[in-house]
């Protein structure tokens, strides 16, 4: 199994410690940490801003035009533009809102979901933080933001902000379960709540050519289902962007605010989406590791980001296509289908690793109880959900 | 501190800093003109099909049509200001954050237009708002609704962060609220902003 | 089965994504400022006044000041005084002429309605659109000679209707060239029955593209009609 | 390492003390949850890596939305946004309470004689607490369980039956 | 006093719209949507007053976009009121002329030449593809899409709308039909063109409803959400799409027969339900039923003259007298009543204007709903303000 | 003062604190928090034994420390429950107007 | 196409047979084709109103259109109602009816509870006529806003002087203009040539 050269695979690595032995020795950590703060979010903070950049363009294809492109050649300048108009932007603080709040929100957002960041390998040795509880830490972190978002939909003073704040909150209420719910199952095949070691958990090949992600078995498979839908409506896109439901609510709970602040919030939807995304690809996806084998010369945060950015285009592809729903059916569907799914989910890798054994010969009997144990009770559940809607027919008049 | 266009050319000599902050402010608030989703009567269709596949005013980077005025830089008054209505378009008005730019796009937002001898017509936003750029037409194309941006972001990349043509956000503090007029007995009142528009003594008199 | 509904939307999405690389009738924008879009010869907007002479836009102008435009407009936007002298047309004939044709641009709906009821094909709808202007004072109203445009122009954005008009217009004149040749002739033969040595005193009548002689421009009446303002007239 | 801990307590004891006076009642519930970041904070420190994220799952994702919903379902006139102030003889009897216990526990601390035993961080990985969990405290696992199921029930129907309104959802 | 009104079909009482209060006092939430809200599909105004989500009340406010229309009609020629009647509906301005039209012509007894006749057929269904594609894609916006299916929509208006452009010059504003036929001639290249346009547009209709008609958000979103009864609709005057999906078979092109539609074969599609999906679903159902009608009328327009030649333009000096032309329009019943006092300009120019009909049972529809079904039924409704205010 | 004395007077300080606002306060909800503020002060005290305690290696602390958390939540639960119903029934959520038992 | 309904003479006579005493008259309409309109006095007018949709010949159970018309010559206002049966597919019928005068006496009792329809159409019409509709649920000013004093389509509505400026002002909009301009209403002897 071929793999990429290790000056290739440590380069981002290299470069740090060239710079930090350039300085005394007690300066390190401190140095040390801030490269690593200061590489991530430049790093993300500029997938950022080609992510709103990639956002419009690819909408715009979706929707028949080409999408901005005067800005710069072609438009890679338009993220820019937007910021420096946003950050000249007046800043506007409505006489009756509460201003340490409003103040308070979008700054606890970003910091929230910058924290995400810390824990998600982006390669074989490029982890920020190697944390025990890894997967705990990231989802306490991103569990605090709708925190953030209530505090901006109440602050306002706003009505329509005040209705985006509860939606933010049974929103969050109703998702925060499945997300959860949703990882147990690789935590309880990995027996480790540490990222990095997720990760490795699904290195090699089935058979030498299917990789052993958890997303390419049946419970991996409905985990990873569950954990996109719910991350969805975690990071309030679309179709669960009822906080922000343009037709109805205005924007939401940012109604009031402006410039540099908006621009904020923004900054952390999408930093949100970036490290959910992040973490589905860690959880599920098989992490940093390459699909073949003879494609591992390829460094594997390159793998990492591949993968990232076809998630990242998956919600924006579903973002450019599906209705929003509402809100009373947002909170039916995480109750009563994408909790007992993930429960259900439970039963099944518990099966999976009690039958672990079965591989001589029974292999493909296991694989099919597996599959039952999924499909049977989402076909089940669904069609209970969507008791009662369905095409119609409809007759025509006699004259 | 006050700047006169001499000593603004003299620096200019001098710093490419000023020259080159003043371009870079302009060239990003002039490619970033994010419009109000605000649509008022035939002409908001016409806005509408500019966002849409066939004109596509996103290639200006402005389809990011933003429901609340707080974060909209742009507000095409796209349609017949009616006196019930203006009210509110000033409101909006003011709840914008400067910088902000207004176009008035057709006839009826510029003076009332075909409707403006009905006694609920407005007889042009520009009694109460400023207006940046006025497009003809009843309704303009499309085309001419990307011109009057055209001539919009031209406008702004003109301006100077100090000196006699600084926009007008970087000038007096107090420009920025505008009075909403009130709904009277017969009329708004008051009927027009007299601190803002001053119309030009009638062309003629009436023949006798 | 829950999901097919959904998948099936984003199949159509993902078609279209793709086929914005390769069909154009996926990727349908005309990207204005450097593409436009061919304008139908019946596009209309903004009407303008035809000249029949280019060099001499003023001089030659078909309208009358019949007034049937100012008083048909439904918004009420065009302005008209009647000069207080007569001066030749492009057909030599001595006609009242415009002192004063104002159309308000901030007004007009281009609905068309001047020029169906112009007897004499003098007003025609224009298809200039970029006419966008920070000054809607001094920039949206068009006075006589921003609205004036040779025939040659009509016949560029119309050439259907202008081959017609000029036709109809060739006819009548024909016909009244003719009704006239028909009366000098009759003169003359009365003229000629009397004194038979006479010769012919028949007159041929002013060719049709013959400007008038700069002379013929009338000193404009300074109470009621401006000279034409220095801005040149907003064509793009 | 005391100066962390003093940072700590310093941000627990400050919000705790700005929540118990403040008069508007959603700035007084995010001012706990900041004490309840506070505590996580202190577990970390103390090295309880597993309790901290726990700590913060449950009361900053959790127990703050919930009571964030509670807030503003009951909003009715003054009582949701602004208290009305409860008279002075309660405060100065709650102060005196306090007052009181904290003196007598502090008390107790500072003269109870506790070994010193501060020897470097125990080791308690998460696999670690997992087996332990579930072998020697499994019984208490079990009723932990059985609580907690027991109590959304009954918050549930609580909540959802009997009112003159229904609910969105559970 | 009244016999046989059942209470169902009578309003809810009201009272003076209140004055929006502190939205953090008392239990109700007042919420004013509109006049400037993103989907109020223009100056509408919906005072809402809230418990939780769910509406308890709901009292349009009207009158944003109110520009005179009949009075400016009062006060000039019946000629000048053409123009305005396509800033009426300023989707729908052939629609629009053609009523106006109709109704001078039976105020005068003016006969329309064949051709004209078959051309106001073309252009008006044309007319109800567009609405009725615009309406679908304004309201998969006002469920939330972010724009794609209004986008796609927008792109086959277009097509429509070049058809127009280059019939009677301008894109929205066609200012085309006169008492007596049209006002230009549409070339043999214009009516192949417009063949070309009917021809493409199944195959978008087919892209458009895999697109979301059966999605399952789309349905959950609109099935049962705001049913109206039969009775209901009869009684509150709802006409067009929105009454036939309640059931109730009436289209003024059966009833009325006016122009030359009892020579087209066509079919009345009926909803059940009387919810927005079927009101969505009853607008798809008309357009793939408007194809045909263009396809025979393309295929058998006659030859002739556009105008009467008895027609006048300017002058027209009716004797007194009333008339009252109505035609199915694409959002409903679209009628002028006009009374002549012999003068040349109307005494009396009143325009039935569907939409604000329509809206009538807009707050029974809401009722017990939440802001967002709200949302969905007004634009199920299909309303453009310029003719709701007038 | 040792690094365990500390964290007990930090803990029994915000243990006094809770108990304040579950006195002084008259909004059942914050009741509600001070109850809640002083089970933390409890956990807090588990975990300063845990680490700085006699007998680190049991980790007992931890596991009570996860269980009180657990138990907190359900108490906050049932409480907010409580609160809920009782404005259902009185409109009020001010303990001391809260008199009656039954609905 | 009205197939099967009787003529207005008919459905006169019926009513009156129906409602001894109410005054219902004809009003012809010379326009070519159409038909002459029922004109109902304000005391029967619900009870024709509830006669015409019950009655099992006529089911006029769609009032498609209201409007008013103003008549200051003879002084009255009047309300015209276009009734149309949707069950059996006839119509239209003609329904008028007038107040008493134009300053006092301008209430007419209100069809709503007969067709709900006329919910909007009749508070449309006391809005911009100012007929008050008795027994209306909800009479509020329907499109100008709730301190509008005027009616702004009776016939002699003046309306507020605003034309400050108007570039193409003709003479009766230029008399309204000099009258915000006092300086332009005097013309001096050689005006400004200036246009703007």
């Amino acid at each position: 199994m071929p793999h990429a050269e290790p000056w290739l695979e440590r380069a981002p690595l290299l470069l740090r410690d060239a710079v930090n032995a350039l300085l005394p020795a007690p300066a390190r950590w401190w140095v040390d940490s801030f490269l690593d703060i200061a590489v991530l979010l430049g790093v993300f903070g500029l997938l950022f801003a080609f992510l709103t950049l990639a956002e419009r363009k690819v909408l715009g294809r979706i929707q028949n035009r080409p999408g901005p492109n005067r800005a710069g050649w072609g438009g890679v300048l338009q993220p820019f533009a937007d910021g420096i108009k946003m950050l000249t932007k007046e800043d506007i603080v409505p006489r009756l809102a509460d201003p340490i709040l409003h103040f308070a929100a979008p700054v606890a957002l970003v910091a929230f979901s910058l924290m995400s960041f810390a824990v998600i390998p982006y390669g074989r040795h490029l982890l920020a933080l190697d944390m025990d509880s890894g997967v705990l830490y990231f989802f306490a972190a991103g569990a605090s933001s709708e925190l953030a978002v209530f505090m901006a939909g109440w602050s306002g003073r706003n009505k329509y902000s005040l209705l985006a704040a509860m939606r933010a909150l049974a929103q969050l209420i109703s998702y925060e379960l499945p997300l959860l719910l949703s990882f147990v199952p690789v935590v309880m095949i990995s027996g480790s709540l540490s990222p990095s070691a997720i990760v490795t958990a699904q290195g090699g090949w089935h058979l030498g050519f299917i990789p052993r992600w958890n997303v390419l078995t049946p419970w991996g498979f409905a985990g990873f289902a569950i954990f996109m839908v719910a991350s969805l409506a975690e990071s309030n896109r679309s179709p669960f962007d009822l906080p922000e439901a343009e037709s109805e609510l205005i924007a939401g709970h940012l109604t009031e605010y402006s410039g540099f602040k908006y621009a904020l919030f923004f900054m952390a939807e999408y930093f949100g989406m970036c490290a959910l995304g992040g973490m589905a690809v860690t959880l599920f996806l098989g992490g940093w590791q390459a699909p073949c084998a003879f494609l591992g010369f390829i460094p594997s945060y390159a793998w990492f980001g591949a993968k990232l950015l076809a998630l990242l285009l998956g919600f924006i592809w579903i973002r450019a296509t599906l209705p929003r729903l509402r809100i009373d059916q947002l909170t039916r569907f995480a109750w009563k289908f994408l909790v007992p799914l993930a429960l259900v989910n439970l039963v099944t890798v518990g099966f999976w690793h009690l039958s672990a054994s079965w591989s001589r010969g029974f292999d493909p009997l296991r694989w099919a109880i597996a599959i039952a144990l999924v499909v049977i009770p989402f076909v089940a559940m669904g069609r209970r959900l969507s008791a009662g809607l369905g095409p119609r027919t409809y007759r025509f008049a006699a004259q | 501190m006050e700047i006169t266009p001499e000593q603004k050319d003299e620096l200019r000599r001098h710093g490419i800093l000023l020259t080159s902050l003043e371009e870079l402010y302009n060239w990003g608030r002039s490619h970033s003109v994010w419009p109000l989703q605000f649509g008022l009567a035939c002409c908001a269709i016409e806005m509408i099909a500019t966002s849409m596949a066939r004109f596509d005013i996103a290639r200006f980077g402005s389809e990011v049509f933003r429901p609340s005025p707080r974060q909209a830089d742009l507000l095409i008054v796209s349609g017949t200001v009616t006196k019930k209505m203006a009210p509110q378009v000033v409101r909006l008005w003011n709840q914008m954050p400067e910088p902000k730019y207004c176009i008035a796009m057709g006839a009826c937002a510029i003076s009332g237009g075909p409707f403006k001898q009905g006694y609920n017509v407005l007889k042009g936003i520009d009694r109460y708002i400023p207006v940046d750029v006025y497009i003809p037409g009843c309704p303009p194309r499309p085309e001419a609704l990307l011109n009057g941006l055209i001539t919009l972001q031209a406008k702004i990349s003109g301006q100077s962060i100090s000196g006699p043509d600084a926009p007008r956000h970087l000038g007096s503090a107090d420009s920025c609220e505008y009075p909403v007029p009130e709904f009277g007995g017969h009329d708004l009142e008051p009927p027009k902003n007299p601190d803002l528009w001053q119309p030009p003594a009638p062309a003629r008199a009436p023949k006798p | 089965m829950l999901g097919t509904g959904l998948i099936k939307g984003l199949m159509v999405t993902a078609k279209n994504l793709a086929g914005s690389f390769h069909d154009p009738e996926r990727l349908v924008t005309t990207e204005y400022p450097e593409q436009r879009t061919v304008l139908p010869q019946n596009y209309r907007n903004f009407p303008f006044l035809v000249t029949e002479n280019a060099e001499d836009p003023m001089g030659t102008l078909r309208c009358v000041a019949c007034q049937i435009c100012e008083k048909e407009c439904p918004p009420q936007c065009i302005y008209i005084e009647k000069s207080k002298d007569k001066k030749a047309d492009a057909a030599g004939k001595m006609q009242i002429y415009p002192a004063v044709f104002d159309i308000d641009i901030s007004v007009c709906m281009s609905c068309q309605i001047c020029v169906e009821v112009c007897p004499f094909d003098a007003i025609k709808m224009d298809q200039v659109f970029e006419i966008a202007t920070a000054d809607r004072f001094t920039g949206l109203l068009l006075d006589r000679g921003q609205l004036s445009k040779p025939n040659s122009y009509f016949h560029q954005i119309h050439p259907t209707d202008a081959a017609e008009v000029d036709g109809r217009l060739a006819a009548e004149r024909k016909a009244a060239a003719e009704k006239a040749k028909a009366a000098a002739a009759a003169a003359a033969a009365k003229a000629a029955a009397s004194t038979a040595s006479a010769p012919s005193p028949v007159k041929a009548p002013p060719p049709v593209s013959a400007p008038p002689p700069a002379t013929a421009v009338p000193a404009i009446p300074p109470p009621v009609s401006p000279p034409p303002p220095p801005s040149p007239p907003p064509q793009p | 390492m005391n100066a962390v801990l003093a940072a700590i307590a310093l941000l627990i004891l400050a919000s705790a003390g700005i929540a118990l006076t403040l008069r508007n009642i959603v700035r007084s519930v995010i001012l706990l949850v900041v004490t309840w970041f506070g505590i996580a904070a202190f577990y970390l420190w103390a090295g309880a890596e597993f309790v901290a994220f726990a700590q913060v799952l449950v009361y900053g994702g959790a127990v703050s939305m919930v009571v964030l919903f509670a807030v503003l379902l009951v909003r009715h006139g003054k009582a949701g946004v602004a208290e009305t102030p409860a008279p002075s003889g309660r405060i100065v009897s709650a102060l005196l309470a306090g007052g009181a216990i904290a003196g007598a526990l502090a008390g107790a601390v500072a003269l109870t004689p506790l070994a010193p035993a501060a020897g470097p961080a125990p080791f308690a990985p998460v696999r670690h607490i997992g087996v332990l969990l579930l072998n020697t405290h499994a019984a208490s696992l079990l009723a932990a369980g059985a609580i907690l199921t027991v109590a959304l029930l009954g918050g549930v129907v609580l909540a959802a039956g009997g009112g003159p309104e229904k609910e969105d959802g559970p | 006093m009244i016999e046989a009104s059942t209470d169902a079909l009578l309003p809810s009482p009201g009272s003076r719209v209140r004055p929006v209060r502190d939205p953090f006092h008392g239990d109700l939430l007042e919420v004013s949507m509109g006049p400037h809200h993103p989907s109020t599909h223009g100056v509408f105004r919906m005072v809402a007053t809230l418990d939780g989500e769910t509406i308890v009340r709901l009292k349009p406010v009207f009158g944003y976009l109110h520009r005179n229309h009949e009075k400016l009609g009062e006060s000039t020629t019946y000629l000048a009121s053409m123009p305005y009647t396509d800033r009426l509906d300023y989707l729908c301005s052939m629609t629009n002329n053609w009523a106006y039209a109709l109704a001078v012509e039976r105020l005068i007894g003016q006969p329309v030449p064949e051709r004209a006749e078959y051309v106001r057929v073309i252009l008006a269904e044309l007319t109800r593809l567009l609405n009725h594609t615009c309406l679908a894609g304004f309201l998969l916006q006002d469920c939330g899409a972010s724009g794609t299916p209004l986008m796609y929509a927008f792109r086959e208006r277009e097509k429509i709308l070049d058809l127009f452009e280059s019939l009677s010059g301008s894109r929205m504003m066609c200012n085309y039909q006169r008492f007596g036929g049209c006002r230009v001639d549409p070339g043999a290249h214009w009516l192949a063109a417009a063949s070309r346009v009917t021809e493409g547009y199944g195959r978008f209709l087919d892209e458009f409803e895999a697109l979301l008609t059966g999605n399952e958000i789309m349905m959950a979103r609109t099935q049962g959400v705001g049913p109206l009864s039969a009775k209901l609709a009869v009684a509150a005057g709802v006409t067009g799409p929105m009454l036939r999906a309640a059931g109730v078979a009436y289209d003024i092109r059966k009833v009325d027969g006016y122009g030359i539609y009892p020579r087209f074969n066509f079919r009345v599609p009926l909803g059940e339900h009387g919810d927005t999906y079927d009101r969505y679903m009853l607008r798809i159902l008309e357009m793939r039923e408007s194809i045909p009608i263009l396809r025979q009328a393309l295929a058998e327009i006659p030859a002739g003259p556009i105008m009467d030649p008895k027609a006048r333009l300017r002058g027209l000096r009716p004797k007194a007298g009333e008339s009252y032309g109505r035609i199915e329009g694409p959002k409903g019943e679209i009628g002028f009543y006009l009374v002549s006092d012999g003068t040349p300009n109307p005494y009396r120019y009143r325009v039935r204007p569907p939409s604000l009909i329509n809206l009538t049972i807009l707050e029974d529809l809401c009722l017990g709903r939440t802001i967002a079904d709200a949302v969905i039924i007004l634009g199920s409704v299909d309303i453009v303000l310029g003719e709701v205010d007038r | 003062m040792s690094t365990l004395q500390a964290c007990l007077l930090l803990s029994s300080l915000l243990f006094s604190i809770g108990l304040a606002v579950a006195i002084a306060r008259s909004s059942a909800i914050l009741v509600l928090m001070g109850i809640e503020l002083m089970l933390n002060a409890a956990s807090m005290n588990f975990i300063a034994f845990w680490r700085f305690g006699p007998n680190p290696e049991a980790a007992t602390g931890v596991l009570f420390a996860l269980f009180a958390i657990a138990v907190a939540a359900a108490e906050a639960a049932v409480g907010l429950a409580l609160v809920i119903a009782l404005y259902r029934h009185q409109r009020t959520i001010r303990l001391q107007e809260a008199t009656r038992l039954k609905g | 196409m009205n197939p099967a309904m009787e003529t207005p003479e008919q459905i006169r006579d019926r009513l009156l047979a129906r409602f001894p005493g109410a005054e219902i008259s004809l009003v012809p309409n010379p326009a070519p084709g159409a038909q002459p309109s029922l004109c109902v006095g304000a005391a029967h007018l619900r009870e024709a109103a509830v006669f015409l949709r019950d009655d099992d010949a006529l089911r006029l159970d769609y009032c498609s259109n209201v409007t008013g018309i103003d008549w200051p010559k003879p002084g009255h206002l009047e309300v015209v109602y276009h009734l149309y049966s949707m069950a059996l597919r006839h119509g239209p019928l003609v329904l008028r009816a007038r107040t008493g005068n134009r300053a006092d006496l301008v209430s007419l009792p209100s069809l709503t509870p007969v067709w709900r329809s006329c919910e909007f159409q009749e508070r449309e019409v006391f809005d911009l006529y100012g007929v008050v509709f008795e027994g209306h649920p909800d009479l509020r000013r329907l499109l100008m806003w709730d301190e509008f004093k005027d009616f702004p389509m009776r016939k002699d509505y003046v309306e507020p002087p605003d034309y400050e400026w108007e570039p193409t002002a003709h003479d009766a909009v230029a008399a309204k203009a000099a009258l915000q301009h006092p300086a332009a209403a005097a013309p001096s002897p050689a005006p400004s040539p200036e246009k703007t």
